[in-house]
């Protein structure tokens, strides 16, 4: 059964054609990866999906239900949970008080009853000792670990990832593998945005190829990354 | 006919509201900088042209001429010195250091002329008029709508087809980028609200030999020249005159009806047509 | 999921403990207070009071909301009309008409809220002064209420008002003193209950919502806080507190007229000084901003037009080189919250994580 | 002695350290590349070449004189000039006009000029009096590149010039190198295409964390060990 | 006697109103050494009301509370007046007003001004200028020594004074009625309006000849230029307040010729301080000596103020008995710069009579000088034979 679908979905800014006829289904359970070069539209379909940017044309559903008109806060409640690319996280707050928010609006839960949940998440993703830090203080890669475990803290059916794991360490790329793969086997769906491949294909079981914001390759990891298309395009190294 | 003179005079009226907004929709399109202070300067350049009359016995017009470069010395140096400081995406510093300037300034003025009610002499222009095939309009209220046109026209030369203009233009829509250009913003827009200066001195000029003005007159119609900048649209100088336009005959409308309505119906008209239309008229496409 | 005991989550810090404590000796000394201070003395609090409730209700929604109004003067003068109407015209007593000032606020504030949601940034701050200026102008037609003129409360409302009576004979107090000791108790439990509630809400599962809207609204929409409805509830919140200090403000001066009740320098020019002077975006910054505001006027208000240069000046400067305000100075060297709202995650057996203070 | 060199350039994004101690150096005529996965830090080393971020005077020199105080306004009139990444053109300026603005803060003569630049993409002259929004991201490309040009540089940074664009525009793109260093202007390349840059380049920097982690010239660098330096250890 | 006695005084002395403050300093000054020498022990306390009638009401609080006064005075529109009144009548303080036509200042304080069943008396605070009866027959007089088509414009600005002088009960129209005038009033209007057009175009639809309004500076000269831009040139215009100082009318230039005010007080007025001896004359040419300003209208009044407040403190044996006082300005007697004053209800109507005495009034013209700048020459006396006049009513050419 399919957790998310996209019908044919547009988004243009000005004369860009950002997201072209983008049509895809992600099904319960499944680890979706997707690549393709800088602004071919990738970050756009999170924005898209996640209702941050409205759709020109196409609808969305998820779950079951269509939700293509609504707003980002109701599709999070409905258990779609994102990281950013570029991190934003509440500046002010605190990292624990981060993941607070997302457990008790995004999972809609008092804020007494998260507190395990969410120290168990900062524990997972590496933050707990920085718990208490307030989040604009924290170095890049902790931002970004951030996105993860905000996003995680929602209690997400889907999780969306937005390049997690650029400027990575060998081994810190390592234990983050390990991670998603944990909370992929623990019964969500995954979608990663990604361009440090060798960890992508560790954990994804599909690829997704996006140019100019159309779907130009969509299979197996291997099949993909051996297509002269994607190795052109993509990888700019001639076969 | 009589509803076409009120049209008339409203229409005028608009154009003194939107010479007053020119140098607000100057310095608000480029660097997104609100100030609250704008009315006061207008009365500091309506006292220097004021000194300069009595002092050197000259007209108001070539008095104008003086206090513009002096006005726009001013606006370089406050902008440099103090509004560069302020500006990021917070809108609290600009409101809250150009409302202090808006106290200071003031004050200062009663300190240095006194509460006294004073009026840029124009002589026999005062209350000259033309007839119009049956309307008879003022000579000084078409010269301040003439005056309006020629500055929207003359910023819109400098804006579209000067180098000094492009770079006000690419500074508003991305300044690290124009620091690669060589564009030093700082700098540029000291220059900018130089230049909205010396319309701020052309405004003063009518707004003193009109009516009388006292060191507190300032802030009062600083809402209606805000209101012509947003009906207008950010950062578009015609749509600032259509902006002044639209508020000077809502409220010559309303008077015509019922004085009490006057002001009101200004108002209404800029609540109405930023429900319709929140960003102004005419915004500048923003990329 | 099973709760176990190894976290817990603490907001209190030990400056907070002893601020709690100083904060109620404070309260019941200032309950006390009338009794053995002057009345001079007592209207001053009741000043301090007033426009401390007015920078906590503008900060609340400036610092905390992100929406520079600069129309707070609507409710100020709204609840302080609607209140001499329940006065002069219904005969109700001013205390239930004070209420009522707040009510009235609160309805003003839903059409009004349609209309500048609709706007961002300076568009918001303009469009909020605009409106006032609409109702201002439509109050000045209120020909009952004496219309441009204004008009004066009956000189025995506030010496009929509930208490004081009693109080004067309690206290021995001449009717126009006990009415102002009865109008300061009514400032002061505005002042604790805004301050307590204000705490509440930001220690609250919607104030940790209200944060992240104001620190990232596109990232708070992603995790299901709800940025438009928090800044409704925010708005409706601060006009009805706005709108009950008005009235409450007019109960005490018993003179009223549009252009006072609806000053935008003395209901929100001044209240904003306050609140970037102290600190905005604290609880702490409107108390210190109130009591450095009321200083300056005592000490340099009979230097005439002077005192409002120097105000100007001293604005200007702070914005320039302390732009989080006396108390966002104060606290970024010394660490030092009284009103605490951060929670700190406790690892009970193992030590306490390091704590940084935000920058 | 190089034209542009840097010693021990270090760059911060407030507690955040993205350059450790990075030595490049650029001689006139040259083209240099810079490759390195996403993040390691070659859009911060451009920006600390272009003075867009603040660094100790001497860590860049420039045909003499330390030069790394500088605001990015002066470098720019000493005629080092950026082809930032993502193109960043003014949307409020026509296609010609953010041609033009190029000049604004250096007026010096050499080969490109308004003519010469519409002679390199004479596409873009047809499009001269559009809004720059309205082009393709190719034809974006050319109008950062001719913008970058009409100051007449002596040193041209690009930042990923083939970011987002079809294979065939990158290889029209990469065309124009040649004739770039033709004119006499050294060129500072950051790419994440290792074939086009190594194609062009006459030396090649490999970037990993802020740190320069492999060096040389195309001929003397193995894949293998371009690959490591690019992802550390596949 | 013997005992320190206290007297608040309120003013705005910074802000819009301030030029009504402007001799303040000067004839308190000479209060002060007066009073040396009349052996009471006087403190004078004053304070600016920054023409904000919040602060007003602030200082007033001020000065009963803090600094104990045991009067009250205060001059100078009704923003002023009122606020600083309403506290006094609370604070049960007595407090003696000026410079506010009576009926702002009185129908102005009451909880319901449409309501006249309503209206109370006050207790401490007592008021002495003219009424707008006074005002509307000094016009009407002026009007009468000229031949017109009896049309009056109206120009009613939605303040304290505009509304008293627009009032339908109290105010112009039915009075202008009775005497034979029709008035056209087009409504009340905004202070620091821009356009007067909807109200040119009413009148000249009406032929109206002439023009009669209380405005503030800035909006009269507006209308004036634009009236006469759109061709209407109104036989006569009669404005109260805003050619009231000699700075705003030379504003006009040459355009203020035969405008016509009504007078409250003149260097000509035949009357002396009580204080000093010195006529209105003496006192005026002072001020011009010590000031280098002109005199103003407001001088006579203060300088009034300061007279009743000391001949009410010397007929009180203890000053900080209110009611005493209160008693004793009720009781005054007496005749001042401004002339005689006494709360006898005369020409008072019987609900503001306990509160309200009235001083004289005649009607005036700013004359062109030929050298340049204006005269204020009295041409109607009839209301105050007393006060001599010194010319006739002219048109406006
Ligand atoms: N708000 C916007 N307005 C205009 N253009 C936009 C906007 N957001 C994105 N774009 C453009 O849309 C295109 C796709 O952007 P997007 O961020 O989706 O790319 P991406 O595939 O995520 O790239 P990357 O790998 O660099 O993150 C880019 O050309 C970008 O400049
Ligand atoms: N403004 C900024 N604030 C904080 N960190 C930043 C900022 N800009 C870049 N960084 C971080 O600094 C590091 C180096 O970034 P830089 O943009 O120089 O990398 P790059 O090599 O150009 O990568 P890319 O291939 O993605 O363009 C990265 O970790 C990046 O996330
Ligand atoms: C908007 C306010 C904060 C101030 C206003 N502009 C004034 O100077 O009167
Ligand atoms: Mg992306
Ligand atoms: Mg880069």
């Amino acid at each position: 059964m399919s957790l998310l679908r996209l019908d044919n979905v547009c988004k243009s800014y000005g004369t860009l054609k950002v997201t072209d006829h983008v049509t895809l289904e992600v099904a319960e359970g499944e680890a979706l990866g997707i690549i393709g070069p800088n602004g071919a539209g990738k970050s756009t379909l999170f924005d898209l999906i996640t209702g941050r940017v409205a759709v020109d044309a196409g609808t969305i559903a998820f779950a079951g239900s269509d939700v293509t008109g609504r707003p980002a806060t109701h599709r999070c409640r409905l258990g779609l949970g994102r990281s950013f690319q570029i991190p934003r996280p509440f500046g002010r707050l605190t990292v624990f008080e981060n993941l607070v928010v997302g457990a008790a609006f995004g999972a809609s839960r008092s804020e007494s009853e998260v507190t395990d949940r969410c120290a168990d998440i900062l524990r997972r993703t590496g933050l707990l000792e920085r718990a208490n830090t307030a989040a604009n203080q924290l170095p890049l890669l902790q931002r970004k670990r951030l996105e993860l475990a905000r996003a995680l803290a929602t209690e997400p059916k889907l999780l969306l990832l937005d390049e997690i794991a650029g400027g990575l360490t060998e081994s810190e790329c390592r234990s983050l593998v390990e991670t998603i793969r944990a909370i992929h086997e623990g019964g969500t769906t995954i979608v990663w945005i990604e361009h440090v491949l060798h960890a992508l294909t560790s954990v994804v079981e599909r690829l997704v190829v996006l140019d100019f914001g159309r779907i130009i390759a969509d299979g197996k990891p291997d099949a993909v990354m051996a297509s002269r298309e994607v190795r052109e395009i993509y990888l700019g190294i001639e076969v | 006919m009589q509803w076409i003179d009120t049209i008339v005079q409203g229409v005028l009226l608009g154009g003194l509201y939107a010479l007053f907004a020119t140098g607000l929709s100057l310095v608000f399109g480029i660097m997104r900088l609100v100030n609250l202070a704008h009315g006061d300067l207008i009365v500091l350049a309506a006292y220097l042209i004021l000194v300069l009359v009595s002092a050197l016995g000259i007209d108001p017009f070539t008095a104008a001429l003086i206090a513009a470069p002096v006005m726009f010395a001013v606006g370089w140096a406050l902008q440099y010195v103090v509004l560069n400081r302020t500006l990021g995406d917070d809108i609290l510093p600009p409101l809250l250091v150009t409302f202090g300037l808006s106290i200071v300034i003031q004050n200062a003025l009663l300190e240095g002329f006194s509460a006294d009610s004073r009026k840029i002499p124009a002589g026999a222009l005062e209350t000259q008029s033309i007839a119009l095939g049956g309307l008879n309009v003022g000579v000084m209220p078409v010269l301040t709508f003439l005056s309006a046109i020629l500055v929207i026209v003359a910023l819109n030369q400098l804006f579209y087809r000067t180098a000094l203009g492009r770079a006000f233009r690419a500074t508003s829509d991305d300044p690290v980028t124009a620091g690669l250009m060589g564009i030093r913003a700082p700098a540029l827009f000291a220059k900018a609200t130089g230049i909205a200066m010396i319309v701020v001195t052309i405004a003063a000029l009518y707004l003193g030999t009109r009516a009388n003005f006292d060191p507190t007159v300032g802030p009062a119609r600083l809402i209606y020249a805000f209101e012509a900048v947003i009906i207008g649209g950010l950062g578009s100088f015609w749509g600032t005159l259509f902006g002044g336009i639209i508020i000077g005959v809502s409220q010559a409308v309303g008077a015509a009806i019922n004085p009490e309505w006057q002001i009101l119906a200004g108002h209404v008209a800029f609540l109405v047509v930023l429900l319709l239309r929140p960003r102004g008229l005419f915004p500048r496409t923003v990329g | 999921m099973a709760p176990s005991p190894r976290y817990r989550v603490k907001t209190q810090t030990a400056a907070s403990r002893i601020s709690l404590v100083v904060a109620l000796v404070l309260v019941a000394v200032a309950i006390a207070a009338p009794l053995f201070v002057s009345r001079g003395t007592v209207q001053d609090l009741f000043f301090i009071l007033t426009m401390l409730v007015l920078a906590q209700f503008w900060n609340l929604l400036a610092g905390y909301a992100g929406l520079v109004s600069v129309g707070q003067q609507a409710f100020v003068g709204f609840g302080a009309y609607a209140m001499f109407a329940a006065v002069s015209l219904a005969g109700l007593d001013p205390v239930v008409a004070i209420l009522i000032g707040g009510v009235a606020a609160v309805l003003l504030a839903i059409p009004t809220a349609f209309f500048v949601f609709r706007l961002e940034g300076a568009y918001f701050a303009i469009g909020t002064w605009v409106i006032a200026e609409v109702v201002r102008l439509v109050v000045a037609q209120w020909q009952a209420l004496g219309g441009g003129t204004g008009t004066s409360l009956p000189r025995t409302a506030t010496r009929d008002m509930i208490g004081v009576e009693a109080l004067g004979d309690w206290l021995g107090l001449k009717s126009s003193a006990a009415g102002d000791v009865m109008t300061y108790w009514l400032a002061l439990a505005l002042a604790v209950l805004t301050i307590a509630f204000i705490y509440r809400l930001l220690r609250s599962k919607r104030g940790l919502g209200l944060a992240a809207v104001r620190d990232d609204a596109s990232a708070a929409g992603a995790v299901g806080v709800d940025g438009t409805r928090m800044k409704h509830f925010v708005y409706l919140v601060a006009a009805f507190g706005t709108g009950l200090c008005g009235a409450l403000i007019y109960v005490q001066t018993a003179r009223i007229s549009p252009d006072a009740a609806f000053s935008v320098i003395d209901w929100t020019a001044y209240v904003i000084f306050i609140v970037v002077i102290g600190g905005i975006g604290t609880l702490e910054g409107p108390i210190v901003g109130v009591l450095v505001f009321f200083l300056l006027q005592n000490s340099l208000a009979d230097y005439g037009s002077w005192y409002l240069l120097i105000l100007g000046l001293i604005g200007i400067a702070v914005m320039l080189f302390a732009p989080r305000g006396i108390w966002g100075f104060v606290s970024a060297r010394t660490g030092i919250e009284l009103f605490p709202i951060r929670r700190r995650l406790i690892v009970e057996d193992d030590a306490p994580p390091t704590d940084t203070p935000e920058s | 002695m190089a034209l542009l060199e840097t010693s021990g350039l270090t760059a911060f994004y407030g507690d955040f350290q993205a350059l450790f101690g990075v030595d490049v150096a650029v001689d006139a005529g040259e083209i240099i590349a810079i490759i390195g996965a996403n993040g390691a830090g070659k859009t911060t080393l451009l920006r600390s070449l272009s003075g867009v971020l603040a660094n100790e005077a001497d860590a860049i020199r420039f045909d003499g004189s330390a030069i790394g105080r500088l605001a990015a306004p002066d470098v720019m009139a000493r005629g080092i000039a950026m082809v930032p990444e993502g193109r960043k053109l003014f949307p409020s300026l026509s296609v010609q006009e953010n041609l033009q603005i190029g000049t604004y803060g250096r007026k010096a003569d050499g080969p490109w000029s308004l003519e010469s630049v519409y002679e390199l993409f004479p596409i873009l002259k047809e499009r001269r009096a559009n809004p720059s929004t309205a082009l393709s991201g190719g034809q974006q490309q050319m109008v950062a590149i001719g913008r970058a040009l009409m100051s007449n540089p002596r040193v041209l940074l690009c930042d990923e010039l083939s970011l987002g664009l079809a294979p065939v525009i990158i290889r029209d793109i990469y065309a124009v190198m040649p004739k770039l260093r033709a004119s006499g202007a050294a060129i500072v390349l950051v790419e994440q295409d290792i074939e086009q840059a190594l194609k062009v380049a006459d030396r090649v920097y490999c970037m990993m964390e802020g740190r320069i982690t492999l060096a040389g010239t195309p001929a003397e660098l193995s894949r293998d060990a371009i690959h490591n330096a690019y992802f550390g250890v596949a | 006697q013997g005992r320190k006695i206290r007297l608040g005084y309120v003013s705005p002395q910074t802000g819009p109103l301030a030029a009504f403050a402007e001799a303040d300093g000067f004839i308190i000054d000479r209060f002060k050494k007066q009073v040396a020498d009349s052996g009471l022990d006087i403190e004078v306390i004053v304070k600016d009301s920054q023409s904000n009638p919040n602060r007003a009401a602030e200082v007033a609080n001020e000065l009963i509370i803090d600094d104990e006064i045991n009067l009250m005075l205060v001059a100078s529109t009704p923003e002023t007046t009122n606020p600083v009144t309403t506290t006094c009548e609370i604070e049960e303080i007595p407090c003696l007003s000026t410079v506010a036509p009576w009926q702002p200042w009185f129908i102005g304080q009451q909880a319901n001004p449409t309501d006249p069943g309503s209206w109370e008396p006050f207790r401490y605070a007592y008021h002495f200028f003219w009424g707008l009866e006074d005002v509307i027959a000094v016009f009407t007089n002026m009007w009468g020594q000229l031949e017109t088509n009896k049309k009056v414009g109206g120009l009613f600005p939605n303040d304290a004074d505009g509304n008293a002088w627009g009032d339908p009960n109290v105010g112009f129209p039915p009075v202008l009625k009775e005497k034979g005038y029709s008035l056209v009033d087009p409504g009340r209007y905004q202070n620091l309006n821009d356009d007067f057009s909807a109200q040119i175009n009413a009148f000249k639809g009406d032929d109206v000849e002439i023009v009669t309004g209380v405005m503030i500076p800035p909006d009269f000269t507006t209308f004036w230029n634009q009236a006469k831009q759109q061709g209407f040139t109104p036989k006569i215009a009669s404005i109260g307040k805003a050619i009231l100082f000699p700075q705003a009318v030379e504003a006009l230039g040459d355009q203020g010729n035969n405008l016509s005010s009504e007078v409250w007080w003149s260097p000509n007025h035949p009357f002396k301080s009580s204080l000093s001896g010195e006529t209105s004359k003496e006192l005026a040419d002072a001020y011009e000596a010590e000031s280098g300003r002109p005199w103003t209208q407001p001088i006579g009044f203060v300088h009034a103020l300061f007279e009743i407040a000391l001949d009410t403190m010397k007929r009180v044996d203890d000053p900080s008995d209110a009611d005493a006082v209160a008693d004793a300005i009720a009781a005054t007697d007496m005749t001042t710069l401004v002339g005689p004053i006494a709360w006898n209800g005369k020409g008072v109507p019987p609900f503001a009579a306990k509160n309200v005495a009235k001083t004289p009034l005649v009607g005036g013209q700013w004359r062109l000088k030929d050298g340049g700048g204006y005269d204020l020459v009295i041409v109607d006396n009839q209301t105050a034979p007393e006060i001599p006049t010194a010319g006739k009513m002219e048109p406006i050419s």
